[in-house]
């Protein structure tokens, strides 16, 4: 029986459990109902398609935030071997909203950064739900260089609801500690590999979420801002309910949209239901994609890597140049 | 990004309409002061750098006035005017971004929320950029990241200092996911700058928050803010509802971020040209033209 | 610099006596833990790394004992052991230096308080060095700083990873400043090492304060703690003297320093040469020999 | 009168306190009494000189934390043109316990960086008595860096008791924050300069306490370990009273003493009583000096420059190299 399920998963909760009664009832009173069972099981992978074939944005940005979602420690349980994990920002705390360390893919040495979520509530506490401090993002920063210094390529772990909004928080700088991975990641003279898992909210997100690759999976989000959020700035304290649904629409946060605008570069298919209905074949095609990565840009060398990378970043932009005086130059080349 | 937070506020240090508009009104010889409440001569205001000369209260400016300020008369050479945002999610939620971008065109003239160019500051050659908060909340999107990037490249190609004046709402929204990029794509600009030993300037002005203070405006060698500036990542409303308490009085305020360590100083506006010159002299390896 | 807390304290985790004395003690085959007051056999505690097998204790090493434990079987090459202590200032107060250098180098059989040389890990070539806390409360002088600016160099310059194992009060206040250059020294040795890209992984064994703590010990690439071990700058009793209140309980241990993130990870002594051999792995891009 | 006085200045005091009562009796009463005064006078000038010419070590500790001994910012005043102070450590908070920004000696340009007293109550509380915290040594790694950016030679003032023995400067790892600016200063390509002007108390001087030259005034002390430290750890209990006498005595932390060592490079001489006495004369002694050290060192290639620093250092130590196996390699070389 499932633990937690949301509003549009009721009706084919509801199925379920159902079946689970007439199951017990089957064994317990030697009941001869096979084929009613037969048939409930029939309804319920009719309703399971159903529900889960068309999800809507929202859906979507619900099942990325599912409690039982598979975490970055999960994916690197699945997919790595050998992780060390390291701590610290060498000044003030471990955040432990941020993980990372040393592990091999298929035998190749890597350094692994990644947002972590908690499995239960103590968890949560402890991670403060994955939403990284300052020195979350200082810790970062401490691993990048490490990578660096090494010659480590680097794989990102995306998986935060954001920056946390706290008084701490600004206190101790979370906007300049953001902005130092963004500058840091833009010249790891490193491949950098960036998957998206879940939740990809704004400058939290960010601060470990660009590079040289970027995978998503299906069901995962990446936005500018949290689908509630913008809906608290459109329509003043519309921000839990419809609002964020209607948010989540136009805001184009989810892996074929961002496919489309030629901001990430693959998706990673995801079982109906979600990651969660089936963690490991979503490992399974994460590590493909990881492995290709890191095939594909193992051979590049160091300086063109950084060129490439900055190239990427300048190249993504709409706007129209309109003439009069030609711009002076172009960027682009 | 707490956007939105600065659309709709009444900030006794953000009126509605910003002075520049007002100029135009017929009874505009002079206003009054939303710091002390006096009646100040706009051209009196004019000649101080827009600071109320009783309160030093500072005024908000639109980009060209912050060049305007802050640059040798008639130096400013201004690149990529003609740089437009476009629609690329087609966003419409309530009011559509292209009804935005068109309102935002009409209330300032211009085409985004920047403004940049080739100057000199007493006879020194920069790069010169300057947001404005009236064009959608001087949020980032595609055009003001290309641009930062695009006077940022320029500067490191012409071995020029960079001085970029900020005040922005953050990210803009209704690019989504492209906004978020421009802060990866203006920090790299910012970092490829630096690697060459060429100096950047920041000078954060009211207000600065979301994404522009979690990229390029907090990456300088030299941080300045006006006095009293709102400079923050996540805006107050969103801080408040998320921990349930009223947030200390100074909070997020240039002050606050002097005690904290994140600026260098806090620069009265009428003084902001003489200290950037000032801080030129020590920092640009390529000296005085002319 | 608190070094003589250190040497007075009678500190549930520093027997008075090492236990590398105590085996010449006739009735010597067994030891009664510090930690949980069971007897345990030497032969099984030095089986298991002197960690006691019932609570985890982690015994006093000495240097050599550190060695031993961290390296493969014969491969150590001790360098520099004859560098010898010299009195500077003919320190004299109450006891005098060259007292207890003497006393030192008869209890431990060693010229000062750091032991080091070439060695290999699982195969691998590296420079490792360990101090011994024995030897005038493990305190840098002349001599410690030397052989880690040596050790460091040839690691340099033979592109070796660095192990130190640090167990130390500090600098050693009677060779005076000279003592305390040599924190500036070492940490400049260690900046030319770094800079190769070579890996340095440091060890912090109990106790680790004062000018080793701020030089040397926490410059490395990787910093792995010992269970429990003291580790901090200011001693505990000088800090409570200065602020007038008694210490938070775990003020100062190794498992503080992790949540503050000063350090990597605390390891085991059962598990730390297999965990320096995991973490070369990544580090050392010269490889394994042979 | 004086404010403030040491239990060896008394007698001298008291003397002048006289010396002012008769003057005030001659201009009250218009009593005929010139000689006296004029007698008391030579009688003060010759216990001035005998007060002051034979100072013990620990007569010199006290002068060297004299409250009206000039201050950091009063030498940046009297030497430097153009001072712009910088602030902050872009993390956490702006210690005022180290101050620091760019300045002119002569035209040049500098880098500064000095641990900063007060001259009240009020103010040395805002700057903790010159005692940094993790965050103050942090500022200082952030000014070494622009300084090397910008090719600024670095010169140095250092007036602190030492690091702060308290709670939160070991929770935020002021040990590694002290050996990130002795990594630093060490590989810095501008020339370094420390003056050291007041008090050189440990770790926490050290961190801006050593370069390419040196220089001490005359009864500055720079010692491993203040004297009251010393001496509670040798003879507990009495680390108030003659124990940090005794202990001034055996640390040799002098001027002189340093110089005989190899320590420092130059000292720069007091007027009779301390540099309070004649702020102007001491701050013309220490501008010749930094303007000498500065013309010096400027002409030395940048790695040329690092390489000197480093050899400086490797040459402190005092220590027997007994015959046996030779050693393996001859490092100072
Ligand atoms: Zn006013
Ligand atoms: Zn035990």
């Amino acid at each position: 029986m499932r633990k937690f399920s949301y509003d549009f998963e009721r009706p084919l909760v509801e199925l379920e459990e159902q079946l689970e009664q007439l199951k017990h009832l089957e064994s317990a009173e030697k009941a001869d109902i096979a084929e009613e069972i037969a048939y409930l099981e029939k309804q319920i992978e009719k309703l399971h398609i159903r529900t889960y074939e068309n999800l809507t944005p929202w859906q979507r940005v619900q099942i990325a935030r599912h409690p039982d979602r598979p975490r970055t420690s999960d994916y690197i349980e699945a997919i790595f071997t050998d992780f060390i994990e390291l701590h610290g920002d060498r000044a003030f705390r471990d955040d432990q909203s941020i993980i990372g360390g040393f592990a091999r893919l298929d035998g190749r040495k890597v350094m692994i950064i990644g947002h972590q979520k908690g499995r239960n509530t103590k968890e949560n506490i402890a991670r403060n739900f994955g939403m990284p401090h300052p020195e979350g993002y200082r810790k970062a920063l401490r691993l990048m260089k490490l990578a660096d210094k090494f010659r480590l390529p680097l794989i990102t772990f995306v998986d935060t609801q954001g920056a946390y909004p706290g008084i701490e928080a600004e206190e101790r700088g979370q906007a300049v500690a953001i902005a130092q991975d963004l500058l840091e990641l833009s010249v790891l003279e490193v491949p950098v590999i960036v998957a998206v898992i879940g939740e990809g909210g704004s400058g939290g997100a960010l601060a470990i979420g660009f590079g040289d690759r970027i995978i998503m999976l299906e069901n995962a989000y990446y936005s500018v801002i949290t689908p509630e959020g913008c809906a608290s700035i459109l329509w003043d304290g519309e921000g839990e309910g419809r609002g964020a649904e209607k948010a989540a629409e136009v805001l184009g946060l989810h892996a074929d949209k961002l496919l489309e605008l030629g901001i990430i570069d693959v998706i990673v298919k995801e079982p109906l239901g979600g990651a969660h209905h089936g963690p490991a074949s979503v490992a399974r095609g994460l590590k493909k994609e990881l492995a290709k990565a890191l095939k594909d840009l193992s051979s590049i060398d160091p300086n063109e890597l950084v060129k490439k990378r900055y190239t990427r970043l300048r190249n993504i932009g709409y706007y129209t140049e309109y003439s009069g005086k030609p711009s002076v130059l172009d960027m682009q080349s | 990004m707490p956007i939105g937070e600065w659309f709709k506020k009444q900030d006794k240090r953000l009126p509605e309409n910003p002075t520049l508009e007002k100029r135009a009104v017929p009874d505009g010889v002079w206003e009054k002061c939303p710091g002390c409440g006096e009646p100040i001569f706009i051209k009196e205001l004019e000649k101080n750098s827009k600071v109320c000369p009783k309160c030093d209260f500072h005024f908000p400016l639109s980009a060209y006035e912050r060049v305007h300020y802050l640059v040798d008369a008639s130096s400013f050479d201004e690149l990529w005017a003609n740089l437009c945002p476009e629609d690329p999610l087609c966003f419409v939620a309530g009011k559509s971004y292209t009804d935005s971008i068109s309102a935002a065109k009409a209330k300032t003239g211009m085409n985004d929320a920047l403004v940049c160019g080739r100057a000199q500051i007493d006879g020194r050659n920069v790069a010169v950029a300057a947001m404005d908060f009236r064009f959608i909340g001087g949020s980032m999107g595609s055009v003001v990241g290309e641009k930062i990037a695009r006077i940022t490249e320029l500067a490191t190609d012409e071995d020029r200092p960079l001085i970029i004046v900020s005040s922005s709402g953050g990210a803009r929204m209704q690019e989504g996911m492209i906004s978020l990029m421009q802060m990866a794509k203006t920090s790299a600009a910012i970092a490829h700058h630096s690697r060459r030993g060429l100096p950047y300037i920041s000078v954060l002005a009211h207000p600065t928050s979301g994404g522009v203070t979690a990229s390029f405006a907090t990456l300088a060698d030299i941080i300045i803010a006006e006095p009293n500036a709102f400079i923050g990542f996540t805006g107050p409303r969103v801080i408040e509802q998320t921990i349930k308490q009223k947030l200390p009085k100074n909070f997020q305020t240039a002050e606050f971020n002097l005690d904290h360590g994140m600026i260098d100083m806090i620069v009265n506006r009428v003084d902001m040209k003489r200290t950037i010159s000032r801080l030129l002299d020590y920092l640009d390896v390529n000296g005085v033209v002319g």
